[in-house]
């Protein structure tokens, strides 16, 4: 169906997407797209198998910067957008990226369902513990006590953990990275993009306008890698044992992984021999019809 | 009134009493006779219980509602009895067991057919017995040879084994005896046709027009009355090759929708009105984003949960406004099961030219209906238009624009995975190149220059679906305006107030957006009384039509109760109006058969 | 044109440059003199960069839209001297740092007053230096003393600590100095009025409105331009006593709110045009429980996510047709700030007395616009009127039915908590005792009745709520109709044109819904040519005032790309139409001034 | 406010509703509503103290055959409305009921985040796998090939857990309960409504006529309850373990509760004094406005 114009190896570069970002100077954000553009460069993927969809937020503008095929949809809906595009053609390297808002607050649902299905996505979500775009208001994965704009008088409200509730949901890879660990992040996005399942990665990608609290240096201090401890990521209670500690020291890495389950589509027999959208031009056959027609008559 | 045959069989019961195994099976033995069949089924949300009335009215003809007439009522339980046969007139027939039923109050001449059904039939035990006799009598009543019923019975039974197809063959054989004995058959036969015709309800036919038109991913979340259009899909997704998900919820369902057309497929999805007001925020993002997937709303009688098993043409306003902002998007009410088929492949090439949203505005009484169809009109092969769609690269890629400012405002369209053609598709306000402009610069210039190339793209709309006609005698003194649904029973209510020499004649809006003004002022130009026929309270319709053609109709008809319009509550409605008995200008039928 | 003191002071520069600060000091003296302001912010959705572009406009009396000049520009880069010094007419005055930003092509008898602000203020480090210098030199080219300035720039400062405020002092004294030496003032300094006046936004003003009329539960999830509505609260919910939430989407927020206000309590939510899709489903649903709850939309540019940043009136529709079937509700049009914060009690009032949900619908042009208020014009303790609210079980409690069928349509409502009236809400049809009627028996006599009390309950709503008048000259040539926000512009372009000899009225539509159709014909019955105003490019008021009155305006004046009108916009269109220079009918203003 | 009419003490019949359930005979709600009207009743709560919210399906019928204030609103949203109910006024008892399709489908957010918020609401959900009133299509609890109208070839996808879900998300108190076993979900009932916090108790209720896997018999041959077997409630890793346990086994009882976790509106002092509905009529004073004004000018 396409011409194969894959002459030359990319490099991170050739994933810049047509405009500069305009993120605050210092955002987290910055370091996601970084190891995002070098992972996919890496693994010799070429701007036209990928699809990366996002909803709204400043994390969400992520498509705008990044040279593949893109969708800014709707706030909180990116989850369901990219279902779509998978389910229509699961040739493609579907990515997702967003906010913590984005995918843990409006876009909950999408998040729970899309877990227990597996679908073959890779999540990236930039956490910044706060609603950036509308100029910081608490979020749901905001600490208790944090001061905001819809918070003055401190946050009441305990955070979502999404590390547990991915793996309690379903997710067959689930990760936390930091957008100050550039190298474990490019690590971590390869092995999602190469995992056949739904792979999430929360990461912590400070707003330095919004968030006051966490901060670089409030990561800095705490981070402490799964790797340099050997976590085995096939162990869901020592996962989500470590994916809740966070006073003193926080986890990075890769939290879990099933290797086992397969992804939504590879269970659906109708996408055996190719795409719906391969599919696209057929037209319903005469026997097909006539099948149809007898059982109405 | 008709010459023809013109037979409605009306059977009743609970819920849970297995009402819809006679219904079928005497629908298989209509249809396979080439008879019209067109049957409406009040019912309740419950799943055992309450009141079911099925109304399968027969013709030798098209038949285009469920009509006025109960010319056979078979009551499965005292209550139908007690509500029903009243309704019924001379020479109809009443058809009950007695070993339960008590006929109360009737008219006279009508024809009592009580059948003992355990001195008859020796079955004490099974419940389900007495439907099986009910048919007995029924065909022997429509003057049918028992072979009709016994090759239908089998059929119907053949998958539970040979034992229970032959102890209902046997069960309806002994009612037939009797009814041959002790009931008279109708005078003159019911007639058969060479050609047998298919049945189908309103809401296959959405599905099949779906397959029709290459739609290879479907989605939904169960919603009455739209649920039969996944059940069909679901049923038929393997042989099909169609993707079919039931999604968590009908934004979830709307939104993957969109992903799944963005990446080339033909893309639908059903859903009633609560489900719809969850996908509004969607179907303005397909606008903005150029995409073209098709929602269908199947209305039930609102406003909110409202009442889930009956008609009603109210969210049409809810239609119109269906998510924020000034959008580009196609709205078309079909008028019945076979409108409906025909027009998704319609409206999927419509929405592929024009890269937009179609919505399809379906009803209960369409969807939920069940209707027979000549098999020859099932046309499951319809020209296929995708417009300005881009499969694959074509030689070298130039540098492509996905919102490219063009003549006509329709920008060439590229699916992901096509090399060279790389961009990003954004519900924010963005550039021909699919920037954002809602950023860094909300240049006003660029602004305008998109709104007006979105515009731009629906400029020749109104030249690729037909106008609405005035049908019917020219010079008529009143003319009867609906939309959707009520197009049949409006036409039925004129063949009635014609034999009453009243001169009526119509219009039968379909295509509802961009509206066809100028053409629908032409057409009721020479109105002498225009009187608005629709299914709800506050006259959406009306409304709709004075806001784009300043037209303001002499009358209303209006019903509003759940149930649908019957031919005799429209042609009252006329009557009414033309003699000047509706005061506050809108008259609404009182609905007789309380179900 | 007005005789009065009427000076505009535009501030440019990126976001992040701190617009704001030079902003609200300058607003605190001009209010503090007792002078109005009028203050418009073209901003973009971005945190830093860009291009913010903010108006204020100050005067000796009322100032109803931000107008239609430049007196003073104060660039704080390159880019807003490159953009706007040609917008300057003669006499006005362009402010900058001579240190970054060099002056180009401008009109003659522009006054330049270029700082060099390291030089004058010894500051090398401190970007935001050339703020305070250049505020320094506004207030002597107003006339003003240096003591205004330096009692705001304390006010402003006190928080940050004594050094902060006296370097700030400081800086401007210098450049205030320097300003003196070099720079001409205005030839009639700025005046004052011995009241002075207290400022707001139209989102604060939402806000406000709410704590008068007793809300005490609001919640929200944040979008803009609504937000500012949410921020107010949470800050003053402890003094005010008012539960405040953020919920986890706005599905969550409506129907939170239906709970809340179902209990008893006033409850309000506001959102924009994506978050209202969203909450449509749950509007249809107070209505069908009969709950009374206000939902604000505050109106952006769309369709979908739009242009955040940007007002437009492109949600009438959605507002229409927010929710499924037919159903009571409110909707309103506030025209300005402080309209805005007396409809939320009025519409309290009215919900509550009619069951129902109240929508008020405002944009960004008034949510985020910073407006002088007079104080004693800020009533916070407005009527309240509950309707028939039962709060205690007042004796012995008879046979209480939630729904009963009152000769008004309303029936009175206990609230949870009270004994001897439990009962059942239900978005379902119910009978008037609070029982489903779409189970068992789906009766569509009592569907009927149902339907027609929630009608019958707003039939007086029409004498509760003032008609659309027609203001200025009877038998003007032109009639100008908005609605909503376009209020305020429209009477200054009629100023505009009073000037050139046209005679032009004005309709100014506030209540939308239900509409008082025959008031707007009486209106307009003498209007010799009608010119409709909007904000969107569909025309949607003008689709609606034809549906419901069958008024085809002469013609249109619309706006589309993001930016509000300014008057000479309007009067444009005005004179374009009455020389009949607009052959589509619909004339759309040029957008000068690029942010 | 209210007139005290507490004088007799109230027996289960006397929470019987104006009508009788629709539901089909052998319907497992039945078992659920009964044992929750000997719940409230055991535990002296008057009808007008309780508000009892649903949202659409068959089992979000049960307000109409339950005495007590009732709101049956829209399909999916009742933990909102509730919610909303208890922040006016959280003197009432909230309870909220409904079933599998509702909470953990089209809700499923508003589960998640009222878990998280730990409102203190009890809510009943009746699971009986698949979804009911629309006729018996595949619901998120519904096992992987079962076969339903809308999975005729066997469901692809894996269910939910309410259980570890309600747990990783913050509930304080999380059961499980079978409409056959009255005994023990009268006792699960009672200890929801005195908990403080938010109380969830998923309960097994066969749907006879949609769902012929999971039936009467196939729960009576697996069920084991944790008292049984002395389970730790506050321990959550045996808590989500024995959640997980299906195919032999299948637990019910009370996995977890958290005692110490203070419900949402413990932790506003706006609530302190009197419930927001208490206010209702209470004006802005003329020191809060001038206080106000004060700060515009
Ligand atoms: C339906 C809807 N509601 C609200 C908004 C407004 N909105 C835009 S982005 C956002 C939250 C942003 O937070 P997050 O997802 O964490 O992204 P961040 O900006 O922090 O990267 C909100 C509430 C919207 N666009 N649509
Ligand atoms: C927005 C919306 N979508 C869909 C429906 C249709 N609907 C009613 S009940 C129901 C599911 C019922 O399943 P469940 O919640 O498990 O309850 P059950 O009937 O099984 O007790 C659905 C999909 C609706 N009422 N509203
Ligand atoms: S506001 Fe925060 S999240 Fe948004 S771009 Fe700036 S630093 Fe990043
Ligand atoms: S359909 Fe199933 S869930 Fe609904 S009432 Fe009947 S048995 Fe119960
Ligand atoms: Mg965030
Ligand atoms: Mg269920």
């Amino acid at each position: 169906m396409t011409i194969d114009l894959r002459e030359k190896p990319l490099t991170a570069k050739d994933f810049k997407g047509k405009v500069d970002p305009d993120w605050c100077p210092g955002c987290g954000d910055f370091g996601l797209l970084r190891a995002t553009q070098t992972a996919v460069a890496q693994l010799g993927l070429q701007p036209h198998d990928i699809v990366c969809v996002s909803g709204i937020g400043c994390s969400s503008n992520f498509p705008g910067y990044f040279n593949a095929y893109g969708m800014h949809t709707l706030h909180g809906r990116a989850l369901a957008v990219a279902t779509g595009v998978k389910m229509a053609n699961h040739d493609l390297t579907v990515l997702v990226t967003g906010g913590d808002g984005d995918g843990y607050g409006i876009g909950g649902n999408h998040f729970t369902h899309t877990a227990r299905r597996n679908v073959d996505l890779t999540y990236l979500v930039m956490n910044n513990q706060i609603y950036g775009l509308t100029t910081g208001q608490v979020s749901p994965s905001s600490s208790v006590g944090m001061k905001t704009k819809s918070t003055p008088f401190g946050n009441i409200e305990r955070p979502v953990n999404p590390i547990t509730s991915a793996i309690m949901n379903g997710a067959t890879y689930v990760a936390r990275g930091f957008s100050g660990n550039l190298k474990q992040l490019v690590t971590l996005i390869k092995g999602a993009i190469n995992h056949p399942g739904f792979a999430v990665i929360d990461t912590f990608s400070p707003c330095v306008t919004f968030n006051r609290d966490n901060t670089y240096q409030f990561f800095k201090q705490r981070i402490q890698t799964l790797e340099s401890e050997g976590h085995d990521p096939t162990d869901w209670k020592a996962a989500c044992e470590k994916a809740m500690e966070w006073e003193d020291r926080i986890y990075t890495g890769l939290f879990f992984e099933n290797p086992v389950e397969k992804p939504l589509h590879a269970l659906e027999p109708i996408l055996d021999d190719a795409p719906p959208v391969a599919r696209v031009p057929e037209p319903i056959t005469r026997e097909q019809r006539d099948r149809i027609v007898a059982r109405m008559m | 009134m008709s010459q023809g045959f013109d037979f409605t069989i009306v059977i009743g019961g609970a819920a849970g009493q297995g009402i819809a195994t006679p219904g079928n099976i005497l629908a298989r033995i209509f249809v396979r006779r080439g008879l019209h069949l067109h049957a409406y089924n009040a019912y309740q949300s419950i799943i055992r219980g309450g009141h079911i009335l099925l109304t399968m009215r027969v013709r030798d003809q098209e038949a285009l509602s469920h009509g006025d007439r109960m010319d056979l009522l078979l009551c499965l339980n005292q209550d139908t009895m007690t509500r029903h046969l009243r309704h019924l007139g001379p020479g109809s027939y009443a058809v009950y067991n007695t070993d339960t039923i008590t006929p109360v109050d009737h008219q006279e001449g009508v024809n009592l057919c009580g059948l003992p059904v355990i001195e008859v039939t020796g079955e004490r035990r099974n419940r389900l017995a007495q439907n099986t006799a009910a048919l007995g009598v029924i065909v022997h009543i429509l003057g049918l040879d028992f072979e009709v019923l016994e090759s239908a019975l089998t059929l119907q039974f053949q998958r539970k084994g040979d034992a229970v197809v032959s102890s209902n063959v046997s069960v309806a054989r002994k009612a037939f005896d009797y009814a041959q004995e002790n009931f008279p058959a109708l005078a003159s036969p019911m007639p058969r046709s060479p050609s047998p015709l298919a049945v189908w309800t309103g809401n296959e036919a959405l599905a099949m027009g779906g397959a029709a038109a290459g739609v290879k991913f479907y989605c939904a979340y169960p919603m009455s009355p739209s649920t039969g259009v996944l059940h069909w899909m679901a049923r038929n997704a393997r042989e099909l090759g169609i993707m079919v998900r039931q999604v968590e919820d009908e934004i979830g369902v709307a939104n993957m929708a969109i992903g799944a057309a963005h990446t080339g497929a033909r893309a639908m999805c059903a859903t009633s009105g609560g489900g719809f007001a969850l996908m509004t925020e969607a179907i303005g993002s397909a606008s903005m984003m150029e995409i073209p997937v098709v929602f269908i709303n199947v209305m039930r009688a609102g406003p909110s949960t409202g009442v889930p098993t009956k008609t009603e043409q109210g969210d049409l306003w809810q239609v119109l406004g269906a998510s924020q902002g000034d959008f580009e998007r196609i709205v078309v009410a079909p008028r019945d099961a076979h409108d409906a088929f025909a027009t998704i492949p319609e409206v999927f090439n419509l929405a592929d030219r024009y890269q937009c949203p179609g919505i399809v505005v379906s009803d209960l009484l369409i969807s939920e209906g069940t209707f027979s169809v000549p098999p020859e009109k099932i046309d499951m092969t319809p020209p296929i238009e995708r417009g300005k769609l881009i499969r694959d690269a074509n030689g070298t890629p130039s540098a492509y624009q996905r919102y490219l400012d063009t003549p006509d405002g329709i920008s060439p369209r590229a699916v992901p995975g096509v090399p060279g053609h790389v961009h990003v598709v954004a519900t924010d306000e963005h550039d021909e190149d699919g920037v954002l402009i809602s950023d860094e610069f909300t240049n006003p210039l660029k602004r305008r220059q998109m709104v007006e190339k979105r515009a731009r793209k629906m400029e020749d709309y109104l030249t690729r679906v037909p106008p609405p006609v005035l049908e019917g005698d020219t010079g008529a003194d009143v003319t009867l305006v609906g939309w959707g649904s009520t197009a049949g029973v409006i036409a039925e209510a004129m063949e009635q107030l014609r034999e009453d020499g009243l001169r009526v004649n119509r219009v039968a809006v379909k295509w509802i957006l961009p509206f066809h003004g100028e053409a629908m002022v032409a057409a009721l130009s020479g109105a002498k009384q225009t009187l608005i026929v629709e299914n709800n309270h506050s006259g959406q319709f009306a409304r709709f039509l004075r806001g784009e053609t300043g037209i303001a109709a002499d009358g209303h008809i209006r019903k509003y109760d759940g149930e649908p319009f019957m031919p005799h509550h429209v042609a009252d409605g006329v009557r009414a109006h033309v003699n000047g008995l509706v005061p506050g200008g809108v008259f609404v039928p009182e609905q007789e058969i309380i179900v």
